[in-house]
């Protein structure tokens, strides 16, 4: 399976953010997208995903297994600034709720919760209200989550911000065992995600205000 | 779905949840009322429906605004979206969900605060039952206001404002059922029809809208 | 209804709020203490638990 | 050690839950005793003495409903004293207190309120009245629901505490205010048809059962009052071991991790 981009641009407000960005990842291949802030990485990832309106161009899905899936968005897992877990609800009743409510994606499947913790290094807490743990554990638990339903696709926006060097190594590992299972994944990061050979998109970091309209 | 839904009930029991908070916001108010009209107990009797489903329609509006801003806060909401399951059919459940955590206490507690309006059984049981079939059709056109505000810095009195106009029909239908039911001329029967149409109505507009209105809220 | 009905109402609904009460609070209690042998029975134990008496 | 730090210490030891927890251990089955035994006398009196030649069986009513109003009010009495101690001394028990005393009296005032309004039907005719008494009672019930409803959306205990304190003691404050104008309200508009609540004065014959069954319910209130801070505090405790917990939880992790490598 490969993910397509072709020619994506993107505007938020008046402004467009960025402008023909192409790329074609395939089974088992990692892309970092690259570039100071405000290059708009977050908008393109949020935009792959669909979760805001293209301006022009197509994300697409192509090879086998392609038709299992209405649309590019249900193919991925999107791992946000936010964990999207509840401070309310235990760590389990959280995964649990993601597990069943995500369901997997046709070719694989996730993983248990109890051994989803233990891959993120967070084993044996996952009884804790999510509201107890620290910063870097909930983070690690919303990693978790990426493995207890399986998606193909993953794409990750500045997953390791707030993570010290271990949890780096550990999400590094994360990433690697998917792709080996013949995942794909889409990170935007300023720091080395460890991954090897992956490839690259420097997004230019340009704004153009809106030419025509108010100008 | 019913992840969606156990979820949904267990954080509005939870310590922080709006399980309880409508049920005493709708007491509050209706106990207010004799303080404003005096305690004369015929006209609290006659007044009692209107209070009571003004009371309810309050009450059910309040903590409309947390359907979706929570899931938005913490980032669930883009996972919702993402997701396969229709988003209708999401919205849907969660208005379920937020139905039964708020709308049906409200109705539960509608005849002991009958008690307080010194109605008569009739009229207790016309209001339970118009509550019960009414205050689902709050919710569900509620849920398309909340979508709406979802965005917004102090969306919570938005919603109200925007949801209580939309809702006039509801409580137009659910009252006159209730003074049919009471008062022997009047039929009690068209008046409950036109609620439940209501009702009916609103669960397929204000999913589809909410749904809409979530999507195009994303940024 | 003749006024005895009203008496025994009145003692139902007064026991049954006491049960329940009662119940509420046993029932607490047994939540609890069972968390609490579940965090033990983790190893997880407080601090100053060996050093308090 | 230094003299001042052995004070604290002193002052915190009288606070401390764990001397509570072994206290309170040792006395609630002695007070669940003596409360039986209360209800057990109290409950025989109500059925032996005979009934009111005016209210009939209905007086029995009065052995239920006179005392459990009057915990209504002690039980907010209680709550009150407690968020003083929350303010002023910053004792964590008075936290513990003033947050289980409020279900506690909750329940005591809706079966005042359920008892009066059972006694009413049959003597005046009407479930409810908005008679100046009934009503300062119902307003404090929805204080009792409110309390609740405040503590159980502040997730943080402490912080909780201190907001509930405020306004137990605002209420106390509020309570002679909203009696006052209840009933300036009442004599405003009462229909002079309502039969008023004040009866003949009492007759040692229904004193007694009175008596005895006020401080059966006043022993009930203090048992499980104690018996529902002994479980706050143990729900406090498991907080802090979960807190802890994930602590160690992610500092072993992140050993295992350095080992790995």
């Amino acid at each position: 399976m490969r993910l397509v981009a072709e020619r994506l641009s993107a505007r938020r407000g008046e402004d467009l953010i960025f402008r023909d960005i192409s790329f074609d990842i395939g089974a088992g291949e990692a892309l970092v997208v690259k570039g100071p802030n405000g290059s708009g990485k977050s908008t393109l990832l949020r935009v792959v995903a669909g979760l805001l309106p293209r301006e022009t161009g197509k994300v697409r899905l192509v090879g086998e297994g392609d038709h299992a899936f209405e649309t590019v968005a249900s193919a991925c897992h999107y791992l946000g600034h936010r964990n999207a877990m509840k401070r309310e609800l235990t760590v389990e009743e959280n995964l649990r709720f993601w597990k069943d409510f995500a369901g997997d994606s046709a070719g694989d499947s996730g993983i248990g919760i109890d051994a989803a913790a233990d891959a993120v290094g967070l084993g044996g807490i996952v009884h804790l209200p999510f509201g107890y743990l620290s910063a870097g554990q909930q983070r690690r638990m919303a990693m978790a989550k990426l493995l207890v339903a399986w998606r193909p696709v993953w794409i990750l926006d500045e997953p390791t911000a707030a993570l010290d060097a271990a949890a780096e190594t550990m999400f590094a590992g994360l990433v690697k065992a998917h792709l080996s299972r013949g995942g794909l994944a889409i990170a935007a990061t300023h720091q080395p995600l460890g991954l090897g050979a992956v490839k690259e998109l420097h997004m230019a970091g340009f704004a153009e205000a809106s030419a025509e309209a108010w100008a | 779905m019913t992840a969606l839904l156990v979820r949904d009930l267990k954080l509005a029991v939870r310590a922080g949840g709006g399980a309880m908070i409508g049920v005493l916001f709708f007491m509050t108010v209706v106990a207010v009322i004799p303080f404003g009209v005096g305690p004369d107990l015929n006209l609290l009797a006659r007044i009692g429906p209107a209070i009571l489903w003004i009371g309810a329609l309050l009450a059910a509006l309040l903590g409309l605004d947390r359907l979706f801003q929570a899931e938005r806060e913490d980032g669930s909401l883009d996972l919702i979206l993402m997701q396969e399951t229709p988003l209708v059919l999401t919205v849907l459940v969660k208005c379920l969900a937020h139905w039964i955590a708020t709308g049906l206490p409200l109705v539960i507690a509608s005849p002991l605060l009958a008690l307080f309006m010194n109605m008569d059984a009739p009229a207790m049981a016309a209001t339970m039952l118009t509550l019960l079939v009414g205050t689902p059709a709050i919710t569900f056109i509620g849920a398309a206001g909340a979508a709406v505000a979802v965005a917004l810095p102090r969306g919570g009195l938005l919603v109200s404002i925007l949801v209580l106009p939309l809702a006039i029909p509801v409580l137009i239908f659910g009252v006159s059922a209730v003074y049919a039911a009471v008062q022997e001329p009047a039929p009690f029967l068209p008046p409950f029809l036109f609620l439940t149409a209501l009702t009916l109505v609103f669960a397929v507009i204000g999913p589809v809208a909410a749904a809409a209105a979530l999507r195009a809220s994303t940024d | 209804m003749n006024h005895a009905t009203y008496v025994a109402a009145a003692y139902a609904a007064a026991f049954l709020t006491v049960a329940a009460l009662i119940l509420w609070v046993w029932l607490d209690g047994r939540a609890r203490r069972r968390e609490l042998a579940a965090l033990e029975a983790a190893g997880i134990r407080r601090r100053s638990a060996g050093e308090a008496r | 050690m230094s003299e001042q730090s052995l004070a604290i210490r002193k002052f915190s030891d009288l606070a401390n839950p764990t001397r509570f927890l072994a206290l309170s251990a040792i006395v609630w089955p002695w007070m669940a005793a003596a409360t039986a035994l209360f209800f057990a006398i109290g409950l025989y009196l109500c059925f032996s003495t005979v009934g009111d030649y005016q209210q009939g069986e209905t007086v029995r009513i009065m052995y239920i409903h006179v005392p459990a109003a009057w915990l209504s009010m002690m039980c907010y009495s209680v709550m009150a004293l407690s968020a003083l101690g929350t303010l002023v001394w910053r004792h964590p028990l008075a936290d513990v207190s003033a947050k289980m005393a409020a279900p506690i009296g909750a329940c005591f005032t809706f079966i005042a309120l359920i008892t009066g309004s059972l006694w009413g039907k049959p003597m005046w005719g009407t479930w409810w009245v908005w008679d100046a008494r009934l009503t300062s009672v119902f307003v404090l019930f929805l204080m009792y629901l409110g309390l609740i409803a405040l503590n159980r959306a502040v997730d943080d205990p402490t912080r909780a505490a201190r907001v509930s304190a405020i306004l137990i003691l605002v209420g106390f404050v509020n309570i002679p205010i909203i009696k006052f104008s209840v009933d300036w309200w009442n004599t405003l508009h009462q229909p002079a048809s309502v039969i008023r609540l004040d009866g003949p004065t009492i007759d040692p014959e229904f004193l007694r059962p009175l008596v005895v069954m006020a401080i059966a319910f006043t022993l009930l209130f203090f048992t499980l009052h104690i018996l529902a801070m002994r479980n706050e505090i143990l729900r406090r405790r498991v907080a802090t071991l979960r807190r802890l917990a994930a602590r160690a939880a992610g500092h072993g992790a992140a050993a295992r991790e350095e080992t790995l490598r």
